[in-house]
């Protein structure tokens, strides 16, 4: 793949920008919480601003050539080196951990959780910010992996810290499934760094010498990968994380967890298990497809069975990936995108999900669906956007979430060369029931919630959604809708650098 | 009639390159500086000592320097027993500056106590000397007194507390278990000076030959000499006396063996493997590899128990003990260089990271007179810093990027890899298993510090003695840099055939 | 030449002073037992030189004698300590630190 | 791949054909208005509803108008090409998809009956719910809703239609539920959206299937993606599809067909539907929602026409599945006593008809019986939400709360009767055209049996439709409608009409007052915004017949000239870009024997099947004609009997000897009799079928239903907390204990004490030295 390297200060200084807020607001002093909010504020701004310039400056003709390209000596000794670039699968994920960042910050304005101290918040979520961010631009193996890391302890903490009852349990399984899997995926890098000839972690070298490398070595490789990349997505078994993570974690972590951290698993997938070992690819492909199929029932039915509002959007977390990965599994152009599509909107939908479900808990202070009820009289502007968002998550086509999902159980009609038809077929038709099972527990949870009269009795702090929720939101919303209507402002990114990734597949 | 023919041999005396021996030289100085200062200083300025030791070692660090960068060409004295490459400088370099840290450290801690402050630094820097000898030393007799120079002074630096029972027992523990140990290895030298007829490593590998008619008297040797080394950096089951003497000894001293000492039984270690039984690699490689396995599992599954901070600590630091191991278990093979880095850079992220978590937790044992790791609650609610800089460091032990510690670990890994065998792969598993693992207890101490509350809401914040700020700069820095741009170390690691640079 | 049993001679002084650490309750005697030990390095570094007729033998023999006097002043003192500090040189009563 | 064709005489091709993509676009963007300053507005934004209806309205009228023209400027056997627009909507894999415009005959007349009903209904819901609280939301509901159809009723491609599709079923959660307070309503709502939305799941199935096995052929030969209808149909006759893939695409998409058109099985949401609001069943069961199922089937007819092999020897699944659904809706709408149920039961089995229609090949017809039924039940849903609004206090029973009610209401009564007599098919109201039409051809295309089946449910409909009149507007009044204040019915009413509902927010709803006023006035005409409506409706429902009234001679087959596509070889290589509009001559073959769906088209493709036409008979009509009569007949007669109860003579008489002929019997008293009725009449008539139908519904069908719901439910429990929380993540908890166990047991080694620690030591560095000194030696 080519690459175009003009403007390459763009995208180091779009992902540690946040760094620098960081250092700022570690001079400021803790006391002074406005001047915090201001500098956190205009940080995640300025970075926001700079991932405009990005978006301006990319070049959309060549979506699938890696652009904004910057490589420099990073660890010789290790012939890793300092190498980014995004494409167009990178590129709408860069970007969204940009916005997200963004609107978070605007939504802890004035949502700060408890125990409070804003000053560690703040520098936690930009840290992350870096982290998300670099991780999608990273073009070595080794920088993927110190980015990739790099989120794990904001995380750990946000949870930890700000998060529920639980959180100390939650955020330690986080943690530890999270590091368990990175463990071995360093290993499978290092494997085929080695397997190459040992010449470079850069990925599109690998890329090129990857497939050199005997089926069976791939396959083993390729394991260590996977368990990488699958206990981030989550899928099926390794998901158990997830749903302690956000039901514990604050508003705030939930959001970027949704819509962010996950995605580093499919993006992973993506840009790096399938491209480098194409034919491990192949032979894995059934297993992940059936995970991800099992993956989807299996969270649906785990929603229908959850009492806790927040713990049921977690769990459908678990199955909108599933969908994501069916996508994958089904390695070709197709259910890529859908995919990469999916990941986008996933991240918008539930993440805005996330985004209700805090201010459902703020209101009601709780968030057991059985005490909820009614909230249409009550909060009729939140109401009608949970219905927007329980819709968009159920794939209602003109919404966003339709296109991650449909056009990824169409692609699991007939995946790529080499993959077993009737399998996918057969993965084929259980997706589709899944999103009858979508629709169950979405429209069940909002009939209980936003339907019937208000239960219990202190509804004093009952108020309809104030302006910091609106500007936080409206930008989602919007996307929400946007990318529904017209999708093609994502896939006619997407769509190159997919076929460019798959080449290996004829894709 | 021997010993006739011997003296008959005329006797010309060595030429001795005093620039490659400087830094011995200055920390000699140095000590015998501190002693007779000792002599004649009141107590009012017994704190001119930990400055003069500081200084000495800063001093000795000098020449150190000027060897590095005067020219690459590997210095060796005493035909070839005593030999100043790259790496022993790094090494040098590392015991010095380690040492310097721990000086500022103790200092403060030091002045408190009511105890014997001369001593304790003349005693500190008698082990460094030590330790410096050893890591240029390739002779079994100059690794053997290398080995009681630096270890017979930690004796009594461990019990160095009089009045305090635990002390004693730990520098009894320590004492008895090391002499043991070292006799043991001595049984095993002896045995390879009959085999080879030499002390020299460079003759003794030229002798090893597993196929040969002593193979079975060399591989006891060679099992036996590694004993003694596996015991001085405390790798399973060789590791038993560690926590009780961490825990007991006084906490500076504490950091100075579970950095220090265990770095120079390292050093030996490698230097032995690699130069003196490349040919028995057979024996040791498999003994290394079990060692390693059992330390990075035994170690972890100890820390996991444990409500002592010190403690914890220490089985932590048996467990990264058996970080360093992995690559050793493959050292013998084509991956010798690769190792070689790991165990270096290893040894070096691990001294930074180490040093500055024991300086937090003396910052924070002024206030909270206590070892349990419960005492640290809501450290980050009334002293952030500190909160942030134990999280910096048990981040990098646990080997997250960006921090320090996670290229150590990769350097392992990578070394593990290019071996290539399935028993690496196992190996290498085995290491991310317990890199897991190990996350459990420094999450543990991380959750404290965070998300606990402070235990009977004493909030009082606590200040810290500028010198051990100083350390804990120093040492976060360390830690923040190697982990960002790792080039740094790797590159020591990276020089003209190191493997072979031991021959001298 | 003698040198088997001087060999044989040292190997079965090693076990003894091996023995003899396991098996006492006494510093002291640990201590002794370790000397043994010592001893036995030296016998067989004697008797090596003399087979090889090196005089790396002597010298490594010479410095163990001398490392081996530290180490016992060392030691004593330390025996002195815990005897001051409880009234008894008994190892298994040091065992406060366990687990 | 084939010739190109010769320079073609462009077809009148007008602004509105070109732009009636605008008719779904305008009333979206009404609903997001309605949503945003809905609030604000005057008319709480029901103006901006009504005012985008009409626009709808106005563009599918001119749309329809200039289709006229456009097929009137094509020769009499010229496939007139519809007027296509498309602009890219996504990439995906290198390939395109478009989304846009598909206008034909099929599109106007639907179109046209969709913007047309909608705006009445909306205009009829100006008054009904007038003062509802959440009358915005209603309207912007309402809107969305039409927009949908209108989506999918013009739709290019499958995506657009899905998308068309899903919001209608969205909408219709929303307006079903819309008076949610009640659990019930809001349960019937999620009923409606999840028996549909399984259906669904065939839908997305079949246009996966079609796309893939579609898209290549479609992508070479016509330039159209695999989603694109007119690739569909073109590639469905073309020969080219292998049987059983077409096969199980079709049988897809016709669950997907049953699921929204409420045919058999899944029909049981149907009635529970009728917890909406009455304007609100009205557009669902009339012209909307229910109509989209059969849509499907009539717009993608090339390809069921293949893939079921219709025209063929044997009767396929549609022929079946809609015979079923005509006689057992019509069997059930006996027992309701809710006059809104007995009306959804009617459309269920109306839509069995258009179903039967389409499966026996008689397109034209089906279509035609959309159009006309349209009107005429509309008029029905109105003059029921009418009476419930003015006369019977808002209840829906027609037992307890109406009769005698034509004096009261008399345009409600016209309307309600004339609609009536067309549903039951009396000449000369527009049923009798459409439905006689329907079972005419199902005769004629050979299929006896079904035509039987459809006249059998001719006199069923014209039955249970005089009950229903008879009961609603005859006898004397009761309950609600006789002014007493039925408490009492309140409490004992089944929550599942719009009636408790009103009440469930009556408390805070200024309905309140409404029903005061009905309180102290009593049964009485509504007002202007609802009988007009109803009055024009009824108009439609005796002159619409006249679009295509084949008695009367071919010069009156309108419809049929409009838009029944022409079944001729199209000489195509390539469609040209947005607005291509053009006509293309046939080929040599005659319109009469065109091959389309009988073999392989040469040197060209069919976009329809070679239908055929059955000849009209008088004989044929005045058979159906009577039997509907009888229906009416012996249903009047019973009801009458029922609801004389006038005469003392027979009183007597029964005295007199009180084992009489059960026939007098009959008219002991008004209940008994009642009961007699159902137990002896209807019994007599479908008693065994309406029983067994109506127990087989409520216990098997909704027990399914339910019965999967609660299942997937437990598993869903079991699944969570059994695997989940205990195997799953049970194993994750385990093994972390599992380490900490294993530190216990090795615990003894640090035992503190030093012997042990040295006897460790050396234990150790013997073993080890032992071990490699075998192994070496």
């Amino acid at each position: 793949m080519q690459m175009i390297r003009d403007n390459n200060w763009v995208l180091s200084v779009g992902t540690f920008l946040p760094m620098l807020g960081v250092l700022v607001l570690l001079i400021t002093p803790k006391a002074n919480e406005a001047a915090i909010k201001m500098v956190a504020l205009l940080t995640s701004i300025a970075t926001v601003l700079v991932g405009v310039f990005t978006l301006v400056n990319f070049d959309f003709d060549q979506a699938g050539s890696m652009q904004f390209v910057a490589q420099t000596d990073w660890i010789p000794v290790i012939k890793s080196t300092y190498f980014i670039g995004v494409d167009g699968i990178s590129l709408p994920l860069y970007l969204l951990s940009m916005v997200v960042t963004l609107l978070v910050v605007i939504y802890s304005l004035d949502h700060i959780p408890s125990p409070g101290n804003p000053k560690a918040f703040f520098v936690l979520m930009l840290i992350l910010q870096t982290g998300m961010a670099g991780t999608f631009i990273a073009q070595d193996l080794i920088l993927f992996f110190v980015f990739f890391e790099l989120v794990l302890l904001p995380m750990y903490f946000m949870i930890g810290v700000w998060g529920g009852e639980q959180r100390q349990y939650a955020s330690l399984k986080f943690f530890l499934y999270t590091m368990f899997g990175s463990a071995l995926m360093l290993v499978a890098f290092l494997a085929i760094f080695f397997k190459t000839g040992a010449e470079s972690f850069a990925i599109p070298y690998l890329v090129e010498n990857g497939a050199g490398i005997a089926k069976n070595v791939q396959v083993w490789i390729f394991a260590g990968m996977f368990i990488g990349f699958a206990v981030k997505v989550p899928m099926f078994p390794f998901h158990t994380w997830l749903p302690d993570a956000h039901t514990q974690a604050p508003t705030q972590g939930s959001v970027i967890l949704a819509a962010i951290l996950l995605k580093l698993g499919t993006y992973g997938f993506v840009r790096i298990a399938i491209p480098t070992l194409p034919d491990a690819a192949i032979e894995w492909a059934p297993w992940i497809g059936g995970l991800a199929v099992i993956g989807i029932i299996y969270g649906a039915l785990g929603c229908l069975a959850q009492t806790d509002m927040k713990r049921l959007i977690a769990f459908s977390s678990v199955a909108h990936m599933g969908f994501v990965m069916l996508g994958i599994s089904t390695l070709t152009p197709f259910g890529v995108n859908a995919a990469v599509f999916g990941m986008v909107a996933h991240g918008l939908i539930t993440g805005m999900l996330f985004f209700i479900a805090g201010s459902v808990k703020e209101r009601y202070h709780t968030l057991e669906i059985s005490k909820l009820g009614g909230m249409l009289t009550q909060a009729p502007q939140l109401g009608w956007i949970l219905g927007l968002c329980s819709m968009a998550s159920l794939g209602l086509p003109g919404l966003a979430g339709f296109w991650g999902e449909f056009p990824a159980i169409l692609s699991a009609y007939n995946p790529a060369d080499g993959l077993n038809v009737t399998v996918f077929r057969t993965y084929m038709v259980i997706a589709a029931l899944g999103t009858v099972f979508a629709a169950a527990y979405l429209l069940w949870l909002y009939q209980r919630t936003a339907f019937g009269t208000p239960k219990g009795h202190d509804h004093h702090d009952v108020h309809d959604v104030n302006t910091y929720e609106w500007v936080a939101w409206m930008p989602l919303l919007i996307a929400i809708v946007a990318f529904g209507v017209a999708p093609n402002l994502l896939f006619s990114i997407i769509d190159p650098a997919v076929q460019e990734t798959l080449r290996a597949f004829g894709g | 009639m021997t010993l006739l023919a011997l003296s008959a041999a005329a006797w010309t005396a060595p030429v001795i390159d005093y620039h490659a021996l400087a830094p011995e030289i200055v920390l000699a100085v140095g000590l015998t500086a501190v002693l007779l200062v000792d002599l004649f200083t009141s107590e009012r300025n017994k704190w001119l000592l930990s400055v003069l030791t500081g200084f000495s070692l800063l001093g000795a660090t000098l020449p150190v320097l000027t060897l590095a960068l005067h020219d690459n060409s590997v210095r060796s004295i005493f035909d070839g027993r005593y030999v100043v490459d790259e790496f022993s400088l790094v090494m040098k370099g590392l015991f010095l500056l380690a040492g310097y840290v721990i000086v500022l450290l103790s200092s403060s801690h030091v002045e408190e106590g009511d105890y014997w402050r001369g001593e304790y630094w003349f005693l500190l820097l008698t082990s460094l000397l030590g330790m410096v000898m050893m890591a240029s030393s390739r002779d079994l007799v100059s690794i053997f007194v290398a080995l009681e120079f630096l270890s017979i002074p930690a004796y009594m630096l461990a019990a160095w507390r009089k009045r305090d029972l635990r002390s004693n027992e730990a520098g009894v523990k320590y004492f008895l278990l090391g002499v043991f140990a070292s006799a043991v290895m001595l049984y095993g030298m002896s045995l390879l000076y009959g085999v080879a007829d030499s002390t020299l490593l460079v003759d003794i590998s030229k002798s090893i030959d597993l196929d040969g008619e002593f193979a079975a008297v060399q591989a006891l040797a060679v099992v036996f000499v590694v004993v003694g080394f596996a015991f001085k950096v405390s790798a399973v089951p060789f590791h038993t006396w560690a926590p009780d003497t961490y825990e007991g000894a006084p906490t500076p001293v504490t950091a100075f063996l579970s950095v220090a000492s265990k770095a120079a039984g390292f050093i030996a270690l490698v230097v032995l493997v690699l130069t003196a039984f490349p040919e028995g690699r057979d024996v040791w490689q498999p003994f290394i590899w079990v060692l390693s396995a059992l330390t990075m599992t035994i170690g972890n599954v100890f820390a996991l128990r444990q409500t002592n901070l010190v403690r914890m600590i220490a089985y932590s630091s048996v467990s990264q003990g058996g970080f360093v191991l992995m690559p050793l278990a493959v050292a013998g093979g084509a991956a010798g260089e690769a190792a070689l880095r790991a165990v270096v850079v290893y040894l070096v992220v691990y001294a930074a990271t180490n040093l500055g978590m024991f300086g937090v937790i003396l910052a924070v044992s002024r206030k909270t007179r206590s070892g349990d790791i419960a005492s640290l609650g809501g450290l980050f609610s009334y002293a952030p810093a500190l909160g942030v800089l134990l999280t910096i460091f048990l981040a990098s032990l646990a080997g997250i990027p960006p921090l320090g510690g996670w290229i150590g670990k990769f350097a392992a890994f990578q070394a593990l890899l290019t071996d290539a065998t399935p028993w690496a792969y196992a190996l290498a598993v085995i290491g991310a298993v317990n890199s897991v693992i190990a996350f459990g207890y420094y999450g543990n101490v991380m959750r404290e510090v965070w998300m606990r509350p402070v235990p009977h809401g004493d909030n009082t914040p606590i200040v810290t003695p500028s010198s051990l700020q100083i350390a804990l700069g120093i040492t976060a820095i360390a830690t923040l840099v190697l982990g960002i741009l790792p080039g740094v170390v790797l590159n020591f690691g990276d020089m003209a055939d190191l493997v072979g640079a031991f021959g001298g | 030449m003698l040198t088997s049993q001087f060999l044989l001679l040292g190997a079965i002084l090693f076990c003894i002073g091996v023995y003899g650490v396991i098996a006492r309750k006494n510093a002291v005697l640990v201590l002794m037992s370790i000397e043994l030990i010592l001893n036995s390095v030296n016998i067989n570094l004697l008797a090596f030189a003399l087979r090889n007729g090196s005089a790396d033998g002597h010298t490594f023999a010479l410095y163990i004698i001398a490392v081996a006097a530290a180490e016992v002043g060392v030691g004593l003192a330390m025996v002195l300590l815990i005897y001051r500090n409880r009234r008894s040189i008994g190892l298994d009563e040091l065992s406060e630190m366990r687990g | 791949m084939f010739a190109a064709s010769e320079v073609l005489s462009p077809l009148r091709d007008g602004w509105f054909l070109q732009n009636a993509w605008l008719a779904p676009v305008i009333p979206t963007i009404g609903f997001a208005l309605i949503i945003l300053f809905g609030k604000r507005l005057p008319k709480k934004g029901s103006e901006v509803g009504v005012l985008s209806m009409l626009a709808s309205l106005v563009l599918a009228s001119g749309a329809a108008w200039q289709w006229i023209q456009r097929v009137g400027g094509a020769g009499e056997e010229q496939f007139v090409s519809p007027v296509i627009r498309t602009w890219t909507w996504w990439q995906s894999g290198g390939m395109e998809f478009t989304i846009g415009q598909h206008v034909d005959g099929l599109t106007v007349v639907v179109l046209f009956v969709v913007a047309f009903i909608s705006t009445l209904v909306q205009v009829y819901s100006l008054e009904y719910l007038r003062g509802d609280r959440r009358y915005t939301h209603f309207f912007a509901a309402l809107t969305l809703f039409s927009a949908g159809m209108l989506a999918m009723v013009i739709a290019e491609d499958m995506i657009l239609f899905l998308l068309g599709w899903e919001i209608m079923g969205l909408c219709s959660f929303m307006l079903i539920g819309h008076w949610w307070e009640d659990g019930a309503n809001s349960r019937a709502a999620l009923k409606a959206f999840f028996t549909v939305r399984t259906g669904d799941v065939g839908l997305l199935v079949g246009i996966s299937i079609l796309f893939f096995a579609a898209n290549e052929w479609t992508t070479t030969n016509l330039g159209l993606s695999g989603f694109s209808i007119r690739g569909l149909s073109a590639w469905a006759l073309s020969g080219e599809p292998n049987s059983t893939v077409i096969l199980v695409a079709a049988i897809a998409l016709f669950i997907a067909a049953i699921g929204k058109s409420g045919q058999f099985p899944l029909h049981t949401w149907l009635p529970d539907a009728m917890a909406g609001p009455t304007p609100v069943s009205s557009l669902l069961h009339s012209s909307t929602m229910v109509v989209a199922g059969v849509f499907l089937v009539a717009r993608l007819y090339p390809v069921f026409f293949t893939g079921l092999d219709i025209l063929g020897p044997s009767s396929n699944i549609i022929m079946i599945i809609a015979a079923i659904t005509i006689v057992i809706a019509a069997a059930l709408a006996f027992v309701q006593t809710d006059i809104k149920r007995v009306l959804a039961y009617s459309t269920v089995s109306q839509l069995g008809y258009m179903m039967l229609g389409l499966g026996a090949g008689a397109w034209l017809p089906a279509v035609f019986h959309i159009f006309t039924h349209a009107f005429f039940k509309a008029c029905l849903f109105l003059s029921a939400g009418s009476i419930s609004h003015s006369a019977s206090h808002h209840s829906f029973d027609m037992k307890k709360d109406m009769g005698g009610l034509r004096k009261h209401m008399p345009i409600t009564f016209a309307a309600w009767t004339v609609s009536t007599l067309a549903l039951c098919g009396v000449f000369p109201f527009s049923g009798f055209f459409s439905k006689d039409e329907i079972i005419d051809n199902v005769g004629g295309n050979g299929y006896t049996f079904f035509m039987v089946v459809g006249l059998g449910g001719a006199f069923l409909t014209a039955a249970y439709m005089t009950r229903a009149t008879y009961l609603t507007f005859f006898g004397e009044p009761r309950g609600a409608s006789a002014g007493e204040h039925g408490e009492s019915s309140h409490g004992t009413h089944p929550a599942h009409d719009g009636h408790d509902a009103h009440d469930a927010h009556a408390v805070h709803d200024s309905h309140d007052a409404q029903d005061s006023h009905d309180a102290h006035a009593g049964p009485h005409e509504s007002g202007i915004l609802i009988t007009a409506p109803l009055a024009i409706l009824a108009v439609l429902a005796i002159f619409s017949g006249l679009f295509n009234a084949t008695p009367f001679g071919e010069s009156w087959e309108y419809m049929k000239k409009w838009t029944e596509p022409r079944a001729a070889v199209v000489e195509e290589s390539y469609s040209g870009g947005p607005g291509e509009a053009f006509v293309v001559p046939a080929a040599e073959s005659g319109y009469g024997e065109s091959p389309c769906g009988k073999e392989t088209p040469k040197d060209g493709v069919c976009y329809a099947p070679q239908l055929n036409h059955a000849k009209f008979k008088w004989s044929k009509a005045l058979l159906s004609l009577a039997i509907v009569f009888a229906g009416i007949a012996v249903s009047w007669v019973v009801s009458a009997a029922l609801y004389g109860r006038r005469d003392p003579r027979l009183v007597g008489l029964t005295q007199r000897n009180a084992v009489a002929r059960s026939g007098y019997q009959l008219l002991i008293n008004k209940y008994y009799l009642d009961h007699l009725y159902e137990r002896g009449v209807v019994s007599f008539i479908v008693g065994p079928l309406a029983r067994g139908a109506y127990w087989f519904n409520q216990q098997v069908l909704d027990g399914i239903l339910h019965g999967v719901a609660r299942v997937s439910r437990v598993v869903a429990q079991v699944v969570y907390r059994d695997i989940d929380q205990r195997l799953v993540d049970g194993a994750v908890n385990a093994s972390a204990d599992v380490t900490k166990a294993a530190g216990t047991t090795v615990q003894p080694i640090q035992s503190g004490r030093v012997g042990h620690y040295g006897a460790l030591l050396f234990a150790t560095a013997a073993v080890a030295a032992l071990v490699f000194v075998i192994l070496n030696t």
